[in-house]
């Protein structure tokens, strides 16, 4: 579904990703995990479109076509949702304005059954739909901010922490409402600090350090690997 | 403790040196250069002394004004006034303009501060504007037909002593506990209020500098054009002010003065022009912020290059006393 | 010995009550926790606190002093400081000048001194450089103080927070989340960071989701559900109350549906 | 009672002057509120279009709606040009550094006119007849009634326009968050072009209708309405189209009333004072939303 | 010493020098005030042209022209520019009084001539022997056009409009209020507006209310058209009177049928013009795509020429010398009538036209001879 090849990128002189090769097939869920500042969030922004990769021999294909250094917008109609680290809902809309927008490449109205396939998974999203998304709490935020791009109805989610900042049960919502995505059928590129639960759900993982991918393998595997538990897992 | 002393009492010294060298260098400057070339260096410095206050207000700490040319013009007639009609000595007016203007920094200041962003630019716009009518409809300055006889006394030396007074005083600033609060504020403003920074305290305080230096701008202007009339200090002014500060980069004190001379100088440079200058005038602004969106100087970290050339003059005089 | 109370206090945002009649004591040197779902009202209490927000009813003071009405920046003077959920530095500065920048309340040097730059002023100005360097070191950032502070990394940023926030030397440190967007082993290291300002003597008070955290390093906790408190007490009864389990922490043992 | 008379022939009068402020604000807020950027070239564009209709009006084939619709065009065809040449390429980088960009594109194209036009002010041919209506003892002319409709009837198509058609709400995404806009798939190049081709139109008509009314066109007749432009959408709440409109009334009536009141030395002033007042009260425009970020 | 640097005296004056004789134009061609420069330069271009198919003193006469975009600092550096860069002896402008005084310090105190062409303000020539101008004053002009509006025509009432922050405007109406009253007319009302105000709605309405029997504004053109379009729509049957600054084609090209009767004065009109006059307004038309010259042009035309003759009369192209012959010029018979510079070197330009606007034109009224003492 996804492939990268050599992609480097910069921040001015910052270099924040060194010659990252990564895959993801069709149905899988793939965890993305790291220290902070290792180059998880700009791997996703890479993949959106929102950074360009620095070198030539770059090269991302998503469905079997070539969308290195294609605009976002393109790249989301082709069937990719991403969800940005710190939620980026609007702020100044309605809940229910937010989650129009997640459908705005899908032609005419969004039918009700998306908006009930949001609620079902964010019941306090229901609850809050006029509320303007500025002001909702983190978690709330969170809940809009995955709730939009699944109204896109995406072949492939990227997501980026969906648990920061939200409460214990939350966060093992929230992972299941990722597994139950996944099982209706939307590949995921999942990035997460929570490593735990990251491999607890993903079949593959890769580990990022300073810009440059260190490991890779099955989540099972991963998950058992001494150095991980240490260094990710906190144990 | 003695050796502090003597460090600041040193620099003291430095600081009078470099304001004597100034003026000397300029005196003899102005003997050479011919007139034409030697007013361009005058207005230079006077737009400078007005964009640096500018740039603490807005580069520095981040309110956008867009009403410098109320306070250049407070300025230019309070010393218009003070050395006509009261016969202040030129000097003294010039400070009786900084003053003059400061305080209506400070007077305006507290009501509008509590408007931000482009509110307060607009207010600050609308001031400028009532400003300007009331100066067209007062008797002191005579409305619209202008206020007549002012001594030319501005002279390059003169205008260049100020201007480096100004530079050094605004660098002490900017590296000062007050200077640090305003750049947090431009930052951010409730982060700043929650480590105890008063936000509307140093907002007053960058508006009253600010303005003070526009005075004495003013006041510079109005004693060498000798004559000065509310149109002079219409809204372009003000844009002509701001573009220095954002074409040097924001908050950039060498910035600044890239801005001032680049700016000051380009009007005259490209009068072979003729016809097309102010066209061409137009799509060089375009032009350099499309190529050096930052300003001129801007993104380059030269606050900390002048902390450490002021610490080379300082280790290089310290050599020297050995 | 109560260092800061709560008495009864209460805001609503239109018709939503974020947080409701609630009564908090905060000892002198202990590290309370606060937790509860999102929007429970967590951060709006630290809002209150800091005078960001005022108070729709109740009363809220320090030593015994009110602090209602007092505007923000003089409650940084009075020795509460505070981090942000959403991380807010000073971006386009140096490091070392977002720490200098919290000790502002701490130094006295006023316009007078930046032009005059008499010895007394740079005395305060070494002093001031000296302590931000301590609380750089403190938090592990020394190397990093001449870069830009958006150019950090997001736990890098966490830290430099807390190192702003602790250079004024506060009576009571307030942490929104400290450890969001820290992995694990970051935690870990935050952890014992946390145990060691409080064994300076400062008190701390804390908003956290991380059960690890919270769990393993506070002496007291409260629970906030739609903005009223309902529970208080040790790790350990929290653990076990119903009402929390319920309402936040949840099973704790969460087991793939589809995998393994 | 002559003074009632009187006052209420004033309070038409403020009326239809607040309509043209407002016709030009409108556009001005919606770039401003989509962009997020003072364009100071906004007066300058609205000059243009004055100046398009006035040539179009001038070839004698053409009556008061082509007249209209060429301007409109023309100016529509401008304002993306402007954006793609001279704010495109800046926008990522400090507002500031737009508004810069903004005036030298406002230098340019009043010395443009300048040269190709002459700077002397330009009498508008007669479009269609004025004609006066008496209704009790104050008029109305049908200019004055044409200005208040075409301004009601525009904040009205573009406030429905922006708050319910989905190429509106992408224009709101793109002012919050440009980033995240693009990750819902919107085009963001697209989105601005098109706020920026429908608010130059907008320029363009007010110029024209401005033209007509006043009868007077000047190469810098830009840089007074843009600056009461300004003050209008600040005055109404930066970005709130129904906001533009009771700005630009508001300083319209303050004003007159400021004539009214023999003081008409200080109109100006007035009406920039009353910003301010307002200002200080309602810190973010009378029908702006106070703007609630949560800490 | 005095003068030492001057250039034209390092050429030897008289006709051996091949060099030309080099003229500045200092005025605005951008900004808001460009309309006075542009139309100046016009005249001045004319002059120049005329010049040069003989030549003065044998050398050809070249124009250096800038803009100083209507603003004091720039019109410093010009009029720096000019002489101690560009070398002119004699520099015509600026067309307004505020620039014009800045620019005569300066070239007063580098002994260069300097002539403004349309200035009318107080304190201009007083600045020194090298500073003079050619226009009409309004202290002469006015007084007549009110003795003739109050005591000819009978029009007692008069509202009186100024543009506030014109300072022309506002010297203007203060002669013309002191020349209302002292004709035994009274102001009824009294009104203010601004430059480039286009609406003015409000003060009509004001004026209809005290029912004047004449109008009297003291602005430009532009202003004053729109005004007489806004009074006729209200239904104010009464005329415009107003000073040189209604001159222009534009007020009946803006205010068309609303503008007809309206009376004011000029000390240039192409109407009944002497045979110098027709041959300059030709030859204009034939240059200018058929444009009728203004005041500003024919004032233009005229100072260059008068400059060139004092040259010519007094063989030196040394502004040191040819000031004293130009100071003593009487009764030139100018495009825009005869010019004779008092002691003062104040000029006294006569007749004083009385013009009104009929079928869309200017229409001589009355010619009012000056006396020159
Ligand atoms: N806009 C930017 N400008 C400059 N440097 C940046 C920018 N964004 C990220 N970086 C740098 O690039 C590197 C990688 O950052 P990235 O955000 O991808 O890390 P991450 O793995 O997502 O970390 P975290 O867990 O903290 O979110 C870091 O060193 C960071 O400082
Ligand atoms: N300025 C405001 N205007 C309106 N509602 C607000 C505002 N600030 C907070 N709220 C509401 O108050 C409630 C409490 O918010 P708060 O941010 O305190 O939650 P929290 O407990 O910190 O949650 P989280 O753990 O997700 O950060 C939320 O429902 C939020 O939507
Ligand atoms: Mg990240
Ligand atoms: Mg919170």
């Amino acid at each position: 579904m996804l492939k990268l090849e050599n992609i480097s990128v910069s921040y001015g002189s910052i270099k924040a990703l060194h010659n990252i090769s990564l895959e993801v097939k069709s149905g899988e869920i793939v965890a993305l995990i790291g220290a902070n500042g290792a180059g998880k969030s700009t791997t996703l922004r890479t993949i959106s479109g929102l950074e360009k990769p620095a070198n030539k021999d770059s090269k991302i294909t998503f469905k079997d076509v070539q969308i290195q250094g294609a605009l976002p917008h393109k790249i989301v109609e082709m069937g990719l949702s991403h969800v940005p680290e710190g939620r980026r809902v609007f702020p100044d809309m309605s809940v229910y304005e937010n989650l129009l927008m997640g459908a705005h490449i899908r032609k005419g109205k969004p039918d009700q059954g998306d908006f009930d396939r949001v609620y079902h998974h964010f019941p306090r999203l229901k609850e809050r739909i006029k509320q303007l998304a500025g002001t909702l709490s983190g978690g709330e935020q969170q809940m809009l901010a995955m709730g939009r791009a699944l109204m896109a109805r995406p072949d492939l989610l990227l997501l980026d922490e969906p648990s920061m900042g939200l409460a214990p049960m939350l966060v093992e919502e929230i992972f299941h409402i990722i597994e139950d995505i996944n099982v209706a059928g939307t590949t995921i590129l999942l990035v997460e600090q929570n490593a735990h639960l990251a491999l607890e759900i993903s079949n593959r993982a890769y580990v990022l350090e300073t810009g440059e991918i260190v490991l890779e393998g099955l989540a099972r595997d991963l998950a058992e690997n001494e150095d991980i538990r240490k260094a990710y897992l906190g144990e | 403790m003695k050796k502090l002393l003597d460090n600041w009492l040193i620099q003291f010294l430095l600081f009078l040196c470099v304001l004597g060298l100034t003026a000397f260098i300029t005196d003899a400057i102005g003997n050479v250069l011919p007139p034409y070339l030697l007013m361009i260096g005058l207005f230079i410095g006077i737009n400078l002394i007005m964009a640096l206050g500018l740039n603490l207000i807005t580069g520095v700490t981040g309110q956008l004004s867009l009403g410098h040319a109320a306070f250049m013009s407070i300025g230019a007639y309070a010393s218009a006034i003070a050395t006509v009609n009261y016969h202040v000595p030129f000097l003294g007016g010039v400070l009786i303009g900084g003053l003059v203007a400061c305080l209506f920094g400070i007077v305006i200041g507290f009501p509008t501060l509590r408007l931000t962003g482009d509110y307060l630019a607009i207010a600050t716009l609308g001031f400028a504007e009532i400003v300007r009518v009331q100066f067209t409809n007062m008797k002191i300055t005579n409305g619209a037909i202008g206020f007549l006889g002012i001594q030319g006394s501005t002279t390059f030396p003169i205008v260049m002593t100020i201007a480096v007074i100004t530079l050094v005083l605004m660098v002490w600033l900017e590296n000062s506990r007050n200077g640090r609060a305003m750049l947090a504020i431009r930052e951010d403003e409730i982060a700043s209020s929650a480590v105890g920074i008063n936000t509307t305290l140093y907002k007053i305080q960058a508006f009253a500098i600010g303005a003070f230096c526009a005075g004495v701008g003013g006041a510079l202007f109005a004693h060498t054009t000798t004559f000065i009339q509310p149109t002079d200090f219409g809204f372009m002014k003000s844009v002509d002010i701001l573009s220095i500060v954002v074409l040097g980069g924001l908050g950039s004190i060498p910035g600044t003065i890239i801005g001032a001379i680049v700016l000051t100088a380009a009007p005259e440079i490209l009068r072979p022009l003729a016809n097309y200058r102010m066209m061409v005038y137009g799509v060089l602004l375009v032009i350099i912020m499309i190529f050096r969106p930052y300003g001129l100087l801007g993104g380059v970290n030269l606050r900390q290059a002048v902390r450490r050339a002021f610490m080379l003059t300082k280790k290089k005089q310290a050599g020297r006393e050995e | 010995m109560s260092l800061l109370t709560l008495d009864n206090v209460t805001i609503r945002f239109g018709g939503l009550t974020a947080v409701d009649t609630v009564n908090l004591e905060v000892k002198q040197g202990e590290i309370l926790a606060l937790i509860g779902p999102n929007g429970a009202g967590k951060s709006t209490v630290f809002n209150l606190i800091t005078s960001i927000y005022q108070p729709t009813e109740g009363k809220i003071s320090l030593d015994g002093k009110a602090l209602t009405g007092i505007p923000t920046h003089k409650i940084a003077d009075m020795g509460i400081t505070r981090t942000f959920q959403t991380i807010r530095l000073f971006p386009e500065l140096s490091v070392l000048d977002n720490v200098k920048i919290g000790a502002h309340c701490r130094g006295k040097a006023g316009l007078f001194h930046a032009f005059t730059r008499l010895p007394s002023m740079k005395r305060e100005e070494a002093e001031m450089e000296e302590n931000a360097i301590k609380a750089l070191e403190f938090l592990d950032l020394a190397a990093k103080r001449e870069d830009m502070a958006k150019n950090l990394s997001y736990g890098e940023q966490r830290r430099l927070e807390i190192a702003r926030a602790l250079v004024s030397k506060p009576k009571i440190l307030l942490l929104d989340e400290p450890a969001a967007g820290m992995n694990p082993q970051e935690k870990v290291v935050l952890m014992e960071m946390i145990r060691r300002i409080r064994d300076t003597g400062i008190t701390i008070f804390l908003v956290e989701h991380d059960m690890k955290l919270v769990m393993g390093i506070s002496e007291r906790i409260a629970v906030l559900d739609y903005g009223k408190l309902i529970a208080k007490g040790t790790p350990l009864e929290v653990r076990s109350n119903k009402a929390v389990i319920e309402a936040y922490l949840g099973s704790g043992e969460f087991k793939s549906r589809i995998r393994r | 009672m002559p003074i009632l008379n009187n006052l209420m022939q004033q309070l038409v009068n403020g009326l239809a002057l607040g309509g043209i402020y407002a016709l030009i604000a409108l556009g001005y807020t919606m770039v401003y509120g989509i962009i997020g950027m003072i364009n100071f070239a906004y007066g300058e564009i609205f000059m243009f279009g004055a100046y398009a209709g006035l040539v179009l009006a001038l070839t004698n084939y053409v009556n008061v709606y082509t007249a209209l619709l060429g301007a409109t065009l023309i100016t529509m065809i401008l304002g993306v040009v402007i954006e793609r040449v001279a704010y495109k390429p800046i926008r990522r980088s400090s507002r500031l550094s737009a508004l810069i960009s903004a005036i030298g594109v406002s230098i340019f194209l009043s010395s443009f006119m300048v040269r190709v036009k002459g700077p002397n002010t330009r009498g508008f041919p007669t479009l269609f007849e004025n004609r006066i209506f008496e209704i009790g003892n104050f008029q109305i002319t049908i200019y004055q009634i044409v200005i208040i409709g075409v301004a009601g009837l525009m904040m009205l198509g573009l406030h429905l326009f922006v708050t319910y058609t989905k190429m509106g709400r992408a224009m709101r995404a793109c002012a919050q968050d440009k980033d995240a806009a693009s990750l819902m798939g919107v085009n963001i190049d697209r989105v601005i072009s098109v706020t920026f081709a429908i608010g130059s139109g907008l320029a363009g008509t007010a110029g024209v209708l401005a033209g007509i009314y006043f009868n007077a066109v000047q190469p810098y007749m830009g840089l007074l309405a843009g600056l009461k432009a300004f003050a209008a959408a600040v005055l109404g709440g930066i970005g709130s189209i129904p906001g533009a409109m009771i700005g630009g009334i508001v300083i319209g009536l303050t004003e007159i009333l400021g004539i009214t009141v023999n003081l008409s030395e200080y109109k100006d002033a007035f009406a920039f004072a009353i910003l301010i007042l307002v200002l200080l009260f309602k810190p973010s425009g009378i029908m702006g939303r106070k703007a609630n970020k949560k800490v | 010493g005095c003068g030492a640097s001057k250039p034209a005296e390092t050429a030897p004056s008289g006709g051996e020098s091949k060099e030309p004789i080099k003229i500045g134009f200092l005025g605005a061609k951008t900004g808001d005030v460009a309309i006075y420069g542009l139309n100046t330069l016009k005249g001045l271009n004319m002059a120049i042209e005329e010049l040069n198919k003989e030549g003065v003193l044998g050398r050809k006469v070249q124009l250096v022209e800038e803009d100083n975009a209507g603003q004091k600092d720039q019109a410093i550096n010009i009029t720096n520019k000019l002489i101690s860069q560009d070398k002119v002896v004699a520099i015509v402008g600026d067309p307004t009084t505020g620039i014009t005084r800045v620019a005569g310090q300066i070239a007063n105190s580098k002994n260069t001539v300097i002539m403004s062409a349309g200035s009318t303000g107080t304190n201009v020539v007083e600045i020194g022997p090298y500073v003079f101008r050619d226009t009409l004053l309004d202290t002469i002009a006015a007084p007549a056009t009110m003795k003739y509006v109050i005591q000819d025509k009978g029009w007692k009432n008069v509202a009186l409009i100024t543009s506030k922050n014109n300072d022309y405007s506002v010297s203007l109406s203060k002669i013309f209020s002191d020349a209302i009253k002292s004709n035994g007319g009274n102001i009824v009302i009294e009104e203010f507006i601004q430059d480039k105000d286009t609406d003015f709605s409000g003060q009509i309405t004001k004026i209809k209310a005290a029912n004047p029997d004449v109008i009297v504004f003291s602005g430009y053109y532009t202003e004053g058209a729109l005004i007489m379009k806004k009074a006729r729509e209200v239904g104010i049957k009464a005329v415009m009177v107003g000073g040189d600054g209604l001159q222009g084609d534009d007020l009946m090209k803006i205010g068309g049928a609303a503008v007809e009767g309206s009376i004011s004065y000029a000390g240039f009109s192409p109407e009944q013009p002497t045979p110098n006059t027709e041959k300059f307004i030709n030859a204009f038309k034939a240059k200018y795509n058929n444009e009728l010259p203004d005041l500003f042009a024919a004032q233009g035309y005229d100072a260059l020429m008068i400059i060139a003759k004092a040259i010519k009369d007094s063989g030196s192209a040394d502004p040191v010398k040819f000031k004293d012959t130009l100071a003593q010029t009487k009764n030139y018979d100018g495009v825009s009538g005869s010019i004779t510079f008092q002691e003062s070197r104040e000029p006294i330009k006569s007749p004083v036209y009385l013009l009104e606007v009929k079928d869309g034109k200017f229409a001589l009224l009355k010619k009012v001879p000056v006396e020159v003492k």
